[in-house]
């Protein structure tokens, strides 16, 4: 098992996604993962410049693993999918053009420092064994169901993580925790993503079918583990019910939340209480 | 007379009845050489003898020049002294089936290292006037007809004993002597390939030129190593087909050599016999060497160890990948 | 070549195929019959199996003076003669790993895998192997006589 | 010896980038060479008459043709150079067209490239040999592995030709997945009737010899003459005393045991006939399920058996047979649907397999021909068939077309609609594949006459919503997302190899391909032979296919055992290895390393140890000689001097 990884946050985590940060954190303390900063990170470059540049977009990320493998580090955890994206892509590109790549990102890179999701660690490091052995407060008589959103698992070759289409890492998860966790066909569909800045009723359109889709199959809170994907659902849901006249009442937690709550971690360490949609029905007991 | 070679010959003695005959070494022309020997009588135990110069192969004689095979012979073993090295080889033939192992019995003689004729000669320029060399302790003792003097052992043993992995018979009925501790480790590097390989590539090619032109294609190596199991059927004495001509020049002598190292690719044991007899001092075995640390790496298999192992150019596994 | 001298020069590179007439051979005849374009230093010898490659054929030829050697056969798994390759794989190896030892430039030889129908993975082998050899130039042969050599010294 | 050269322009293919003529000059400096012309096409009739001509005119002894691969025409020159009385084996190929010509436009480079490859064509001709085959005695026996209707078709033809027949079927009824199918494109003839006279003539003709439910174990030997170790699995019944009556199958009381004929749909007895028409129709006791082998209580079945037939102390039984040569129809397994988890196939009962759905349909299926829905028994209305499911899609490494499905699905959504006038279709496609005979139409039928909605795109995802099922995909004609709310949904699952098929082609030493399907001889023109002599292919085994050409290639494959078996001896290669026994020093290497067993060691009579070479075992591939140390062993016509010859030619 992984005692000691490096942390790239990434930027979502630093701002409007600071609960998914804080309750990595704190469950990794509780698990006894060591976190080690990267110094000096950067932003892993993000959509925009691959859009403009794949060698720049790779670089930039690139730089993060390069300052990792400096520190003594060849795994290198981040809780963001979209930062994950790039740390890997950077890989990718230095085994197909590594002189290019070179030249751009302008220092030392090995190529051999791993990237891999939170969720990923909690699955294939730690175990869902070992986290319901963890278990101090179990989610008795709630149904979770786990929402992966589309870049966790796919592209399948590029992911290499769970069944790219029916994924299953998390939903284990959530059974640690103590949580019933129902059939939800939509685990993997589109919840829009960044379009609800430019296109907002696509974003009401696909949000709405995810949460009315876990509502219909009876579901007490949905878990996430990608800040996007938990923006849309959670930040925005208000909009969303004004848009399809819904009164979606779901909260939409961090996995990492879930679980940490589970072992016993205190709400406020975890950031529940920043989330939109009130949580305050999930921890009565029923 | 030493305690190995008196040892030796009170085993034989207790055993003897039971053998049709043991393969030993006993003194040779002068004090630098012994020779192989046959026991064949109960009177011939005393001429046996073993020390630092007992450095023949002696499995060499088993294979072809008896019936090492067939144990219903005539119920009784043939006796053979080996040292670590010959060990090897005995465990090899037995891996081919050129021995049956119910057909020997092993005397088994841990060695610290056999003396090199060529290494004495620089020491004592003047090797008629050497009455006898002794191995004590870590010393070589030799005495000429001007006195004594004293050397330290290493500089006088052969290269292949100073890097020696396998002092001990690794099979054996009986120990003559106390085990050794091995010179190098198992998995060690083999010193005198190192140095080669520390030469650049077209210096290796000068290397190797230089040393195999003073080839004569005497065929002493051959008929000295214990694994060149075709003798008189070799392919380099035949010119159908014809891999090699009678021409003299560097590509023949070159294929040669190269036809003799990958002839024992994953068979050769070591002993280094190749390069003692060579006449014209050619380090031989040193491109042995070089396959069987590949095979180590490749495959982690060395020849003459397991009797039951398949030798591995004679085999193959699927499943091996980047290769 | 523009004149006879220089053709003496840059003598044309002679690379010696070894290809298994079940894949390789079949191989090249696919990547002709699709006329895909091909360096003409390779002269094929055509062989029932790359088990019956003994290492020594590759010796020989390096010694006689060939540019470059390839063999190439069934890939794994998919031999004729259903393990021949496998044997082949090993002492192929062996040889590739001892020759630098030798003082030969193991970039000289070559193995691989090609299909029957792989015209076009054949075509990248010879062309990439082809590249390889007129890098390295013309194979310059043992030296007849030698007049200066290094000393090694091991003990 | 007298050495003729014969450099075939091939119209333009090889003299527009060779100079076939200076080749031809050249050659004339090569030693023996003693003729050598350049010709139009050198395979003609008059071109293999030129060369017929010149070995009488100028006395020739051997030839040499530089032209195309001798994979291609080899086999003509030799009969040519055979007829005008020269050795087939005194003579040589150079692949000047393939190899040369074909690959490069510089003429000059071309030219000097094929005068090299003539001048080691010269060097090998000089030492060759004659060679001359030697006759084997066939055992006139063929052993048919697998019983599916390409097995039983070649079974068939085989005893109609008054073979003797041995058939080797896997599971306990021959009849293989042909005898699960309800009705068949594009005539929609029942699959039973059509199939099930043939299973009984396999069970009544006295020539074949059936041994269900049993497996090679297996397979040595050679052409002509292959001992086969077969293994006959533990049935626990009796089969000589059963009669199939099936009192014992009504009275077990495990009847959770897991239907295999009916895809899992339904249940069976532990002890059961698989169905109605199985062949044989014994019982057999499915030891999984069965009270006594798990528990060891019960024996109702033993106790009802009127012939007393059954044993529960069977053990699986090797029975040997002796065959001259193998049919493998071994057949193929269904694409696993459950790896694309998104759709949802093995989590949701109303999305079910083609095959299943076959079940469903047929009259003695699990639903007695009502097509109703495997969770709750309704009637569906609402049908959605999906194309290429484990087709056509590299991400789960099925990049093949099955070429079935488009078929069979059209079939089962014409039934459907036959079934249930009210229902609607619809079949998500990628494209449509009907090349057969009456296919198109059949197709055109079932979008125009019976009204299926054929949607051309891809699903993506299915979930229930209530009930039913929401399909969600796109129609790639309209350019929108299709939503369909649907009662059943229908995987149609495309072929992949059978699960046992890599270790029997190991058994049988023949080769495979990527995907695990048997590799034929050549894809065009020896498509049902391999490259084991006396090891024909027919069926799925070897690629997908339908019904009509599975049969085809089991009657193919029959007439090739026949035209095999029509002479009593057969000639062997003479292309095999061969031991010097002056040289050889009996080391046993040869032995060890022989993938065929063809060496064997001797003694002679001076106590020495020489190997031998069994020449109708040996398939020629001279591992053997280059395992030799001393050359000792030879391969014939590819020996250790020809190839040396074509080295040092390149060289001098």
């Amino acid at each position: 098992m992984l005692k000691r990884v490096a942390y790239y946050p990434g930027c979502s985590c630093e701002g409007m996604a600071i609960e998914y940060d804080q309750s990595v954190r704190a469950l990794c303390y509780v698990l006894g993962i060591e976190l080690v900063g990267i110094p000096d990170w950067n932003c892993c470059g993000s959509t925009p410049s691959h859009s403009y540049d794949p060698l720049l977009g790779a670089a930039l990320a690139g730089r993060n693993l390069a300052i990792a493998r400096s520190q003594g580090l060849d795994v290198v955890m981040t809780p963001c999918p979209s930062c994950l994206k790039a740390l890997k892509t950077a890989n990718q590109v230095f085994r197909e053009r590594p002189s290019e790549f070179l030249d751009v990102l302008g220092m030392p890179f090995s190529g051999d420092v791993r990237a891999i999701s939170v969720l990923q660690l909690l699955y294939e490091e730690i175990g869902p064994n070992l986290i319901q052995k963890a278990v101090k407060f179990p989610f008795k008589n709630k149904k979770i169901v786990p929402y992966y959103g589309c870049l966790l698992t796919r592209p399948p070759a590029f992911a290499q993580f769970d069944d790219p289409e029916n994924p299953v890492s998390m939903d284990r998860l959530i059974e640690a925790a103590g949580a019933a966790v129902p059939d939800f066909p939509h685990k993997t569909e589109c919840c829009g993503a960044a379009l609800g800045i430019t296109q907002r009723d696509v974003v009401m359109r696909l949000t709405g079918r995810i949460l009315d889709m876990a509502r219909a199959v009876g579901a007490d809170a949905l878990a996430v583990a990608c800040p996007l994907c938990q923006q849309n659902l959670d930040l925005r849901q208000d909009q969303v019910n004004r848009a399809l006249k819904e009164n979606f009442n779901l909260p939409v937690l961090y996995i990492t939340q879930i679980i940490g709550c589970a072992l016993g971690i205190d709400r406020k360490t975890l950031g529940i209480e920043k989330l939109a949609v009130k949580t305050d029905a999930l921890f009565q007991s029923a | 007379m030493d305690d190995k070679t008196n040892a030796l010959r009170e085993h034989v003695k207790g055993i003897f009845s039971n053998l049709e005959l043991v393969l030993g070494w006993e003194p040779g022309y002068d004090p630098l050489h012994t020779r192989p020997f046959y026991v064949r009588t109960e009177s011939d135990i005393d001429r046996l003898t073993a020390n630092c110069l007992s450095f023949q192969n002696l499995t060499r004689y088993l294979a072809k020049s008896m019936n090492a095979v067939d144990p219903a012979a005539d119920g009784r073993k043939i006796g053979v002294c080996v040292k670590g090295c010959d060990s090897r080889s005995l465990v090899a033939l037995i891996q081919e089936k050129f021995v049956s192992r119910d057909r020997v019995y092993v005397i088994g003689l841990p060695c610290r290292g056999t003396l090199d004729a060529r290494r004495i000669r620089a020491l004592v320029p003047d090797p008629a006037r050497i009455r006898s060399v002794n191995a004590e302790g870590d010393e070589l003792v030799v005495e000429t007809d001007r006195g004594i003097s004293r050397f330290a052992l290493d500089r006088a043993i052969a290269r292949k004993c100073l890097q020696c992995r396998y002092p001990n018979p690794v099979i054996h009925d009986v120990l003559i002597g106390d085990p050794v501790t091995p010179r190098l480790k198992i998995d060690a590097e083999n010193p005198s390939v190192a140095a080669v390989e520390a030469l650049s590539l077209e210096d290796r090619l000068l290397f190797w030129e230089n040393q195999l032109d003073r080839c004569i294609r005497c065929f002493a190596c051959r008929n000295a190593c214990p694994l060149c199991v075709c003798q008189n059927h070799c392919i380099m004495e035949t010119r159908m087909p014809k891999w090699i001509t009678q021409y003299r020049n560097m590509n023949e002598k070159f294929m040669f050599h190269m036809i003799h190292a990958l002839h024992l690719a994953g068979r050769c044991t070591e002993c280094g016999e190749c390069e003692r007899v060579c006449p014209v001092g050619i380090p031989v075995a040193l491109i042995k060497e070089k396959i069987n640390a590949i095979i180590y790496e490749m495959l982690d298999y060395e020849s003459g160890i397991d009797p039951e192992a398949v030798p591995p150019l004679l085999t193959f596994s699927p499943k091996e990948t980047g290769i | 070549m523009s004149s006879k001298s220089d053709a003496k020069q840059e003598r044309e590179i002679k690379i010696v195929g070894f290809l298994c007439n079940w894949c390789s051979y079949g191989g090249a005849d696919t990547a002709g019959v699709c006329r895909f374009r091909q360096p003409t230093d390779l002269r094929i010898i055509r062989i029932p199996c790359t088990g019956r490659i003994d290492p020594l054929m590759i010796v020989k030829s390096l010694i006689q003076g060939a540019d470059g050697v390839l063999v190439s056969g069934c890939h794994p798994n998919d031999c004729h003669y259903a393990v021949g390759n496998f044997y082949a794989r090993r002492r192929m190896e062996v040889l590739k790993r001892f020759l630098p030892y030798m003082g030969f430039q193991s970039d000289r030889f070559r193995y691989t895998w090609v299909s029957a129908s792989e015209g076009q993975i054949w075509q990248q082998v010879v062309t990439d192997f082809s590249e390889t050899i007129h890098r390295l130039g013309p194979n310059p042969g043992l030296h007849q006589t030698v007049d200066s050599a290094p000393a090694v010294s091991w003990f | 010896m007298r050495i003729g050269v014969f450099i075939c322009q091939c119209g333009t293919n090889i003299a527009g980038t060779v100079d076939t003529r200076a080749v031809a000059k050249k050659a004339m400096e090569f030693p023996d060479v003693v003729f050598a012309v350049d010709y139009m096409y050198t395979c003609s009739e008059p071109g293999q008459k030129e060369i017929q001509d010149a070995i009488s005119s100028h006395r020739l002894q051997g030839v040499v043709v530089a032209a195309c691969s001798p994979r291609m025409h080899e086999p003509t020159f030799r009969r040519a150079v055979k007829k005008a009385g020269i050795n087939p084996y005194m003579f040589e190929q150079a692949n000047i067209r393939e190899h040369c010509s074909w690959i490069g436009t510089d003429r000059e480079a071309n030219t000097r490239k094929a005068i090299d490859m003539v001048r080691m064509s010269v060097e090998k001709l000089r030492r060759n040999q004659a060679l001359f085959s030697t006759q084997v005695a066939v055992n006139k026996r063929v052993l048919v592995i697998g019983g599916g209707v390409a097995g039983i078709q070649a079974a068939l033809d085989c005893s109609d030709g008054g073979l003797e027949v041995v058939m080797v079927e896997r599971e306990p009824s021959i009849g293989g997945k042909m005898a699960k199918l309800d009705k068949t494109f594009p005539t929609i003839d029942c699959s039973s009737c059509i199939l099930g006279p043939k299973m009984v003539d396999v069970a009544q003709k006295e020539n074949i010899r059936l041994y269900a439910y049993s497996e090679v174990e297996a397979i040595s030997g050679y052409i002509g003459n292959f001992k086969v170790d077969i293994r006959k699995k533990a049935t626990y019944v009796d089969w000589n005393a059963c009669t199939g009556c099936g009192e014992c199958t009504q009275k077990c009381p495990s009847k959770k045991a897991f239907d295999h004929f009916n895809e899992g749909l339904g249940a069976t007895t532990a002890i059961n006939i698989p169905f109605p028409q199985a062949i044989p129709k014994k019982a057999r006791i499915d030891s999984d399920y069965c009270r006594y082998l798990t528990g060891g209580k019960c024996r109702v079945c033993e106790k009802i058996c009127p012939v007393k037939a059954i044993r529960f102390d069977m053990k699986d039984e090797i029975v040997t047979e002796e065959v001259g040569a193998i049919i493998v129809a071994s057949g193929y397994d269904l694409f696993d649907a459950r790896v694309y988890g998104e759709y949802g196939g093995g989590r949701y009962p109303d999305v079910i397999s083609a095959m299943q759905y076959e079940r469903i349909l047929s009259a003695s299926g699990p639903y007695g021909g009502h097509i109703r829905r495997p969770s709750d028994g309704r009637e569906p209305k609402e049908i959605v068939f999906i194309s290429c499911v484990g087709s056509r899609d590299i991400s789960v490494d099925r990049p093949y077309c099955s070429g079935i499905c488009c078929m069979y699905i059209a079939k089962q959504a014409i039934m459907t609609r036959d079934h249930i006038p009210d229902s609607n279709c619809y079949v998500s496609y990628m494209d449509i594949r009907a090349p057969g005979k009456g296919y198109d139409e059949f197709i055109r039928r079932a979008q125009e006459e019976y009204g299926v909605k054929y949607i051309r795109g891809r699903v993506g995802r299915i979930y229930p919503r209530g009930d039913r099922l929401v399909v969600q995909g796109a129609d790639t004609l309209l350019g929108v997302q299709v939503e369909i709310e649907a009662d059943l949904v229908v995987l149609a699952t495309g072929v992949e190899c059978s699960a046992g098929a890599r270790p029997l082609a190991e058994k049988l030493r023949i080769s495979y391909d990527q995907h695990g399907f048997y590799m034929e001889s050549h894809p065009k023109l020896r498509p049902v032979e391999t490259n084991t002599a006396g090891v024909f292919l027919a069926g799925v085994c070897q690629g997908p296919k339908d019904i009509p050409a599975s049969v085809g290639q089991g009657s193919a494959a029959a007439s090739k055992v026949q035209a095999l078996f029509s002479r009593d001896t057969i000639e062997t290669d003479p292309q095999v290895a061969h031991v010097n026994e002056n040289m050889c020093i009996g080391c046993g290497k040869c032995e060890q390393v022989c993938p065929f067993g063809a060496i064997r060691m001797k003694t002679l009579r001076d106590g020495s140890r020489k190997s031998e070479v069994l020449e109708t075992v040996c398939q020629g591939c001279g591992l053997c000689n280059a395992t030799c140390p001393n050359k000792a062993i030879q391969l014939r016509h590819s020996t250790d001097d020809q190839i040396l010859a074509e080295i040092n030619t390149l060289f001098d």
